[in-house]
């Protein structure tokens, strides 16, 4: 993926080769995916109108996931990109994932003590 | 200098010190199981570098004699075996942390209050000690909070160690084996006197502890008030703030202060009497004497007024 | 900085070491602007730095993860919070601002690809646009900001609530939800309802440092693209700041129903 | 045994354009883009804070050296130990090797020109220096007093100056993504034709795996210094149980940086001792991709285990079993390499010269550090033996003991690639020892002392902590071998400033090392190379030759015949 063995090494060849790069968007999918953005985003806020407990905070969370998908695929050219940017984008949201899961089960195993002391201090 | 070295202690081993509660000796165990398993890798690894470095020292006009550059089998087999003693230790330091954290049902309670920078422990009959007494041969269970910072307890000779964090119960236990006085260290770093959160654990003897609980408790009825308000200042961590000789130290001296003006920060002034000590004690931050830092906890609720009453009297008697 | 320096190289055959056929890109630096002596190609080189922005962009993700975290873990413990207090945020105008954000994440998307297609007319429109719906967004923030601070709804060690200070969407409260009416019945709501805004404050306020930032970055591409310092071969920084730009995007798209959007 | 390779022939005059003479003037250095200049003045600012840093461990020492006050009060020596721990961590050791050694060596050795970012690396230089002016703030203005662990809520109730350190620490922070980031990016964009991932040299992977580090955890630190700021200035209440907040919870966000910032400490170490373990024992590493894989191993193993410091905190007892499970795995890499160095050695040809005699102290004293790490990662010791000079035992055996060690190390092994010039090996020999012997005596006592209950952080230690004679001893010991300690650096650091006026030449390759660097000359030219050089395996150092005429290591033909007679098919 990053192997430079083929790359040119004249000048003309470098500058050959500079004519293509980078991938180019087309008009019409930039506005599509602007379209599908703002209708989602009128779905999220839609959601919350209907009571669907407990499956409205996965709801909003899932079409949250959705626009962000297709802002980091199409806005951010992801998807035509070097698959090891995306890599780096997905040991991201791994690692965060992991800083989040450590502190959470933690914190839900210990509030009791929190609670019983804040239940025995009348606070 | 003579006790730079000291050897193998009777109990306990030349790294521990003696084990003197029912769970120590486990930990020990795991200790010293460790202990080999490093002892034996670090020799071998010492040993084989000088071994080597004298086997294969460079000489001049000699090339290495060489050797292969990789060997699977050696990899994995030194892989494994460390996988199979790492697991060792895991399942022998889990298995005896699971009885150091899970505390019997009956066992006898006290309720601890860290605070900047010293040690209250609770009775179950409403008696306080800076000290913490318990019976021997009979398990323990620590209740406990802080006032202010962090702070951490630990008793080196029960091998028994946990925070003390402000906002939220935190528990320990233990079980004595032996009577006896024991240390008792603040392990998490609190500020300036840290290195000062001191105290000790004082294990009775079958049938004493009892009669030291009821007698401590009835502080009131066995002594003057005078004694018995200096007496409440040392058990409730006033001292560790206040000197009775006149020196000053995070708070004012107690020593001379009845019956003086004091101007508070404010701006106003009030004299010392009996109203105005009840009111230090209950709400500190309501008027601050000038030249010192609101930094005094409330004892609302942890002294009685009698208690009070007491205290008032000792420091009207220090002149 | 790289340029002026091969300017005072010395030329190549001067190299007591080199032997062999002078390096090939030496001499060319003066024929291809703004391509590091370090860099074989263009394409060498805006790989790089998509690779390097795509790690920055990492960084920034785990930054805002320490604030997502401290949600999930408020949010986990204590819902009454979250359900009590979310309703002093105005639903219809964080809509709004998400619909800005995204919009101008398009005019961005838009303006790389005029970069990559030597429209520079049409890159500096969509720049300033882009630019245009980042002041709005701030515009619209700040009249959030300021009614929260009038009515005294700040993080939790000035959280006093005012007397007056009620739910911004009344027509979005759900009528049939008790819990959220009693708690809204006590003047200061649930204990410690101050924390719900301190994550607030901290998670808007951290994304709108970022959109300073970020127009900062769009303002000077626009200088750049305007002296027309862009073209097919060279748009690295469009790309890139571009990317950046999305990225705070996305950020919001979590920002706005986690905590405009409570249930 | 080895002589003739201390006394190296002078060799030819320098070539006349190297990378210290390309330009001249003050701001040729300060505003250069060039990464072994920008390497060069890490490496003077980082020993400078280490020098700082170590004053104030005397400091600490000589408070220490018996009961009771000695030189200072209670409060100063708060603020010491939380100075020489902060400036130790933040200034010296995490941007250490890499920002220092690593700028300098890894564009040359990888065969690249630059850094993938060269404006980058200077802005990380420069707020590096931002940062390290916020400390020296800190010590001019009223000091510090948290520890290096920043724990609320005492950091947001002291009256010290907490937010200008977590100012410059969360700076600091950014320098160090910044280098991580850059790095990476080198890597992988600016190897050269042939430069596979199988031929990156050890440092590299270790480097590679640092930057992973770097980039994945640091901007959590910097998030939550953010925090403890706010919290400071506005009452901001995350971490305030007062305000309804949660300090375990800021433990959480403390350590999921600072473990894995640990092994930002220690990787690129491992990293210089798998180079010099191979080329002073003139044989091909051993088990190059289980060494390689291994650090990579250990930076992503090493995020997932930060509760360790927790066991005692509150943390619940499902959260503190899980991470000492998780903690024993990161020892499995690491023991993986400590073998494979052995092996390494095992039939070659060792000359024991300074860089080389650092490598088997960083072996013996890391081996020690990280064993001990054992005992504290089993959940039933650690509750024992957390917080006590046990923890501070561990801690400098694997910091000093093997970063440290390591460090030097690698001064020494590119100190003629860097300066052009020969250390005296004599006087570098003398110093290794005293090292070795001086640290040993100032650490080992400390885990006697803290097994047997010695709390850390503690001011005195006289009678009130009850019967225990031998504690005066073993802190007695203890500023002794920092006094020796102290004293072996300071010979080190004249030494080598010494060999920039008088020392030899140096020729291009004076060990023999197959790596990249050691086919430029001595210094490296301001581009690195003239011509694209020859990638080849590299640790194939038998195919350097010792040539006398140019009194260092040249390459020669491969030699057909075989290694050995035993092992016909070595290699
Ligand atoms: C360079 C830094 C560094 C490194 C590399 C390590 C490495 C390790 N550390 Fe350490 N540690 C610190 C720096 C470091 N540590 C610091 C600074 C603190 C204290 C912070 C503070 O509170 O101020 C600390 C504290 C600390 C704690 C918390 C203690 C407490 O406060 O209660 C723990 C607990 O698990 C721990 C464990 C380990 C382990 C298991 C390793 C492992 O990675 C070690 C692995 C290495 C080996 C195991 C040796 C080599 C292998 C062999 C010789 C082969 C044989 C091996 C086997 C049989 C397994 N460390
Ligand atoms: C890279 C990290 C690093 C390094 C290299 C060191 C190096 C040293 N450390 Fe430090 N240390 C820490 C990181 C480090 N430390 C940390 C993180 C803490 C925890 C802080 C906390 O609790 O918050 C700590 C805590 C700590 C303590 C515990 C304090 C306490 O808990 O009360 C002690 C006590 O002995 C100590 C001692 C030393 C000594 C003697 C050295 C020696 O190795 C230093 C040797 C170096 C020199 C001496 C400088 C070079 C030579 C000269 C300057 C020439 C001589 C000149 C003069 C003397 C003028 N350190
Ligand atoms: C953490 C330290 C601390 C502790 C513990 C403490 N105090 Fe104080 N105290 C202070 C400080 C500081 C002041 C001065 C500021 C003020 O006026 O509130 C003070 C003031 C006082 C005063 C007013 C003195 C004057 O000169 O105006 C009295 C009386 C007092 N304390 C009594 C007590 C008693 C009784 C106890 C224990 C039951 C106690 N204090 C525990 C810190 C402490
Ligand atoms: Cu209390 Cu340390
Ligand atoms: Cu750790």
């Amino acid at each position: 993926m990053t192997d430079h063995s083929t790359h040119p090494v004249t000048t003309e060849d470098a500058a050959r080769e500079a004519e293509h790069y980078g991938h180019i968007m087309p008009l019409w999918v930039l506005a599509g995916v602007l379209l599908t953005l703002v209708v989602l985003t009128v779905a999220t806020v839609a959601a919350t109108w209907v009571d669907l407990e407990p499956w409205n905070l996965a709801i909003a969370l899932g079409i949250a996931t959705v626009k962000a998908a297709l802002v980091v695929l199409y806005f951010m050219h992801l998807r035509y990109d070097h698959p090891f940017n995306a890599l780096v984008f997905v040991t991201a949201l791994l690692f965060l994932a992991m800083f989040l899961g450590g502190a959470l089960t933690d914190t839900i195993q210990y509030q009791p003590d929190i609670e019983s002391y804040r239940e025995s201090r009348q606070m | 200098m003579h006790d730079l070295i000291l050897f193998a202690q009777s109990r306990g081993g030349y790294w521990l010190p003696p084990p003197d509660s029912s769970t120590a000796g486990d930990v020990d165990r795991v200790f010293y199981f460790i202990l080999g398993v490093a002892s034996f890798f670090f020799v071998l690894i010492v040993a084989l570098m000088c071994l080597f470095v004298i086997l294969y020292r460079r000489r001049p006009g000699v090339e290495a004699p060489g050797s292969a550059s990789h060997n699977n089998l050696l990899e994995i087999t030194w892989t494994i075996i460390p996988v199979i003693l790492v697991v060792i230790m895991f399942y022998m330091g889990f298995t005896t942390y699971l009885d150091i954290r899970t505390s019997p049902r009956q066992a006898y309670d006290i309720r601890v209050v860290g605070q900047k920078w010293s040690w209250v422990f609770s009775y179950p009959n409403g008696h306080v000690a800076p000290e913490l007494h318990v019976p021997v041969d009979r398990p323990v269970r620590l209740t406990m909070t802080s006032e202010d910072v962090i702070h951490s307890l630990f008793i080196p000779a029960f091998r028994v160690k946990m925070d003390l964090v402000p906002g939220r119960y935190t528990t320990t236990w233990f079980h004595p084996l032996r009577a006896g006085t024991y240390d008792l260290y603040c392990t998490e770093y609190c500020g300036t006197g840290h290195s000062d959160m001191l105290s000790k654990v004082v294990v009775h003897k079958p049938g004493e502890f009892e009669t030291w609980l009821e007698q401590a408790a009835n502080l009131l009825a066995s002594m003057t008030p005078v004694e018995a308000g200096a007496e409440l200042t040392r058990r409730n961590g006033c001292l560790t703030c206040h000197s009775t000789d006149g020196t000053a130290k995070v708070g004012p001296s107690f020593k001379g202060i009845y019956g003086q003006r004091h101007t508070f920060t404010n701006g106003t002034s009030a004299e010392v009497d009996d109203n105005y000590i009840r009111q230090s004690i209950l709400e500190p931050m309501a008027l601050i004497r000038q030249g010192y830092q609101p930094a005094m906890p409330t004892y609302k609720g942890r002294l009685k007024d009698q208690e009070i009453t007491a205290i008032i009297e000792y420091i009207e008697s220090l002149k | 900085m790289a340029k002026s320096e091969s300017t005072t190289r010395p030329p190549d055959d001067a190299d007591p070491g080199s032997v062999e056929a002078p390096r090939p890109h030496a001499a060319a630096d003066h024929h291809r602007p703004f391509l590091a002596h370090h860099y074989q190609s263009y394409k060498q080189q805006f790989e790089a730095g998509k690779l390097g922005m795509w790690i920055f962009l990492l960084t920034e993700i785990l930054l805002f993860g320490g604030l997502f975290c401290a949600y999930a873990v408020y949010r986990a413990n204590h819902p009454e919070i979250f359900i009590y207090a979310h309703h002093f945020l105005d639903k219809n105008l964080g809509a709004i601002n998400t619909a800005v954000l995204i919009f101008s994440s398009f005019t961005m998307a838009w303006g790389v690809r005029c970069a990559q297609l030597n429209q520079r007319k049409l890159l500096m429109v969509m720049l300033s646009l882009t630019l245009l719906c980042a002041c709005g967004f701030l515009g619209i923030k700040y009249v959030e900001y300021k009614h929260k601070w009038e009515d005294g709804l700040l993080w939790a060690g000035k959280y006093h609530p005012v007397e007056h200070a009620e739910p911004a969407d009344h027509a979005a409260r759900p009528p049939g939800r008790p819990e959220a009416q009693s708690a809204l019945q006590r003047p200061e709501g649930p204990r410690y309802a101050g924390i719900f805004f301190s994550i607030y404050f901290m998670m808007t306020g951290l994304h709108g440092l970022h959109v300073l930032a970020g127009m900062a970055a769009i303002a000077w591409i626009l200088v750049r693209a305007a002296n027309g310092h862009f073209n097919s071969h060279y748009f690295g920084p469009v790309d890139y700041v571009g990317l950046y730009w999305h990225l705070v995007d996305l950020i919001w798209i979590y920002l706005f129903p986690l905590l405009y959007l409570i249930h | 045994m080895s002589d003739l390779l201390t006394e190296p022939r002078p060799a030819a005059a320098p070539s006349m354009d190297n990378y210290l003479t390309h330009a001249r003037g003050f701001w040729s250095w300060a505003l250069t883009l060039d990464h072994k200049r920008i390497g060069v003045m890490y490496l003077v600012s980082i020993v400078a804070s280490f020098f700082l840093g170590g004053l104030f461990a005397e400091l600490i020492r000589t408070e220490l050296i018996g009961p009771g006050r000695t030189i200072m009060g209670k409060d100063m020596y708060n603020q010491v130990f939380t100075l020489h721990g902060a400036v130790m961590v933040f200034l010296f050791i995490i941007p250490g090797i890499p920002a220092a050694l690593g700028n300098f060596v890894l564009p040359i050795m990888l065969g690249a020109k630059d850094v993938a970012f060269p404006r980058l690396n200077l802005a990380s230089y420069y707020l590096w220096i931002v940062g390290a002016v916020f400390f020296v703030f800190v010590l001019v203005l009223g000091g510090l007093d948290t520890g290096w662990t920043f724990y609320t809520p005492y950091s947001t109730t002291t009256d010290t100056r907490v937010v200008l350190a977590v100012t410059g620490a969360f700076i600091l922070g950014f320098s160090s993504i910044f280098t991580g980031l850059n790095f990476i990016a080198t890597i992988h964009m600016l190897r050269p034709p042939g430069m596979t991932w199988f031929r990156l040299p050890l440092f590299l992977w270790a480097l590679y795996a640092t930057a992973l580090i770097q980039v994945l955890a640091t901007p959590v630190l910097g998030i939550t210094l953010f925090l403890v700021g706010v919290e400071r200035l506005l009452g901001l209440g995350i971490f305030d149980p007062k305000l309804g907040g949660d300090p375990v919870l800021f433990q959480h966000f403390f350590w999921f940086y600072s473990h894995p910032a640990v092994y930002i400490m220690i990787l690129p170490g491992m990293g210089i001792i798998s180079e010099v373990i191979s080329v002073f024992s003139r044989k091909h590493i051993f088990g190059y991709k289980f060494i390689a894989i291994s650090s990579i191993a250990i930076a992503l193993l090493g995020f997932l285990v930060w509760g360790h410091h927790m066991f005692t905190s509150g943390q619940s007892k499902l959260a503190s079993v899980i991470f000492s499970a998780l903690t024993f795995s990161v020892s499995i890499p690491s023991a993986i390499k400590v073998f494979n160095w052995l092996a390494t050695m095992y039939k070659g040809s060792i000359a024991l010269l300074t860089p080389m005699l650092y490598a088997l102290t960083f072996i013996f004293l890391f081996g020690i550090g990280g064993l001990t790490g054992l005992f504290l990662g089993a959940l039933a010791t650690d509750v024992h033996l957390h917080d006590t000079y046990f923890i501070v035992a561990h801690f400098h055996y694997v910091m000093v003991g093997g970063t440290l060690s390591a460090f030097l190390a690698g001064i020494h092994y590119w100190w003629p690639k860097i300066t052009g010039r020969m250390y005296s090996e004599f006087w570098g020999r003398i110093g290794a020892l005293m090292v070795f012997v001086g640290f040993n005596l100032t650490f080992f006592p400390q885990f006697a002392l803290g097994s047997r209950g010695m709390p850390r952080r503690y001011y005195d230690y006289g009678e009130m902590l009850g019967e225990h004679p031998e504690f005066y001893g073993y802190h007695f010991l203890s500023t002794l071998g920092s006094y020796l300690l102290g004293i072996a650096l300071f010979l080190v650091m004249i030494y080598l400033i010494a060999s920039l006026f008088n020392g030899h030449r140096a020729v291009a390759n004076p060990w023999g090392g197959a790596t990249l660097e050691w086919q430029c000359s001595s210094p490296p030219p301001h581009d690195n190379f003239p011509v694209q050089p020859h990638v080849g395996d590299p640790y194939a150092v038998r195919n350097f030759q010792y040539d006398p005429d140019v009194g260092g290591y040249v390459r020669v033909a491969q030699t057909a015949k075989p290694e050995h007679p035993l092992h016909p098919s070595a290699h």
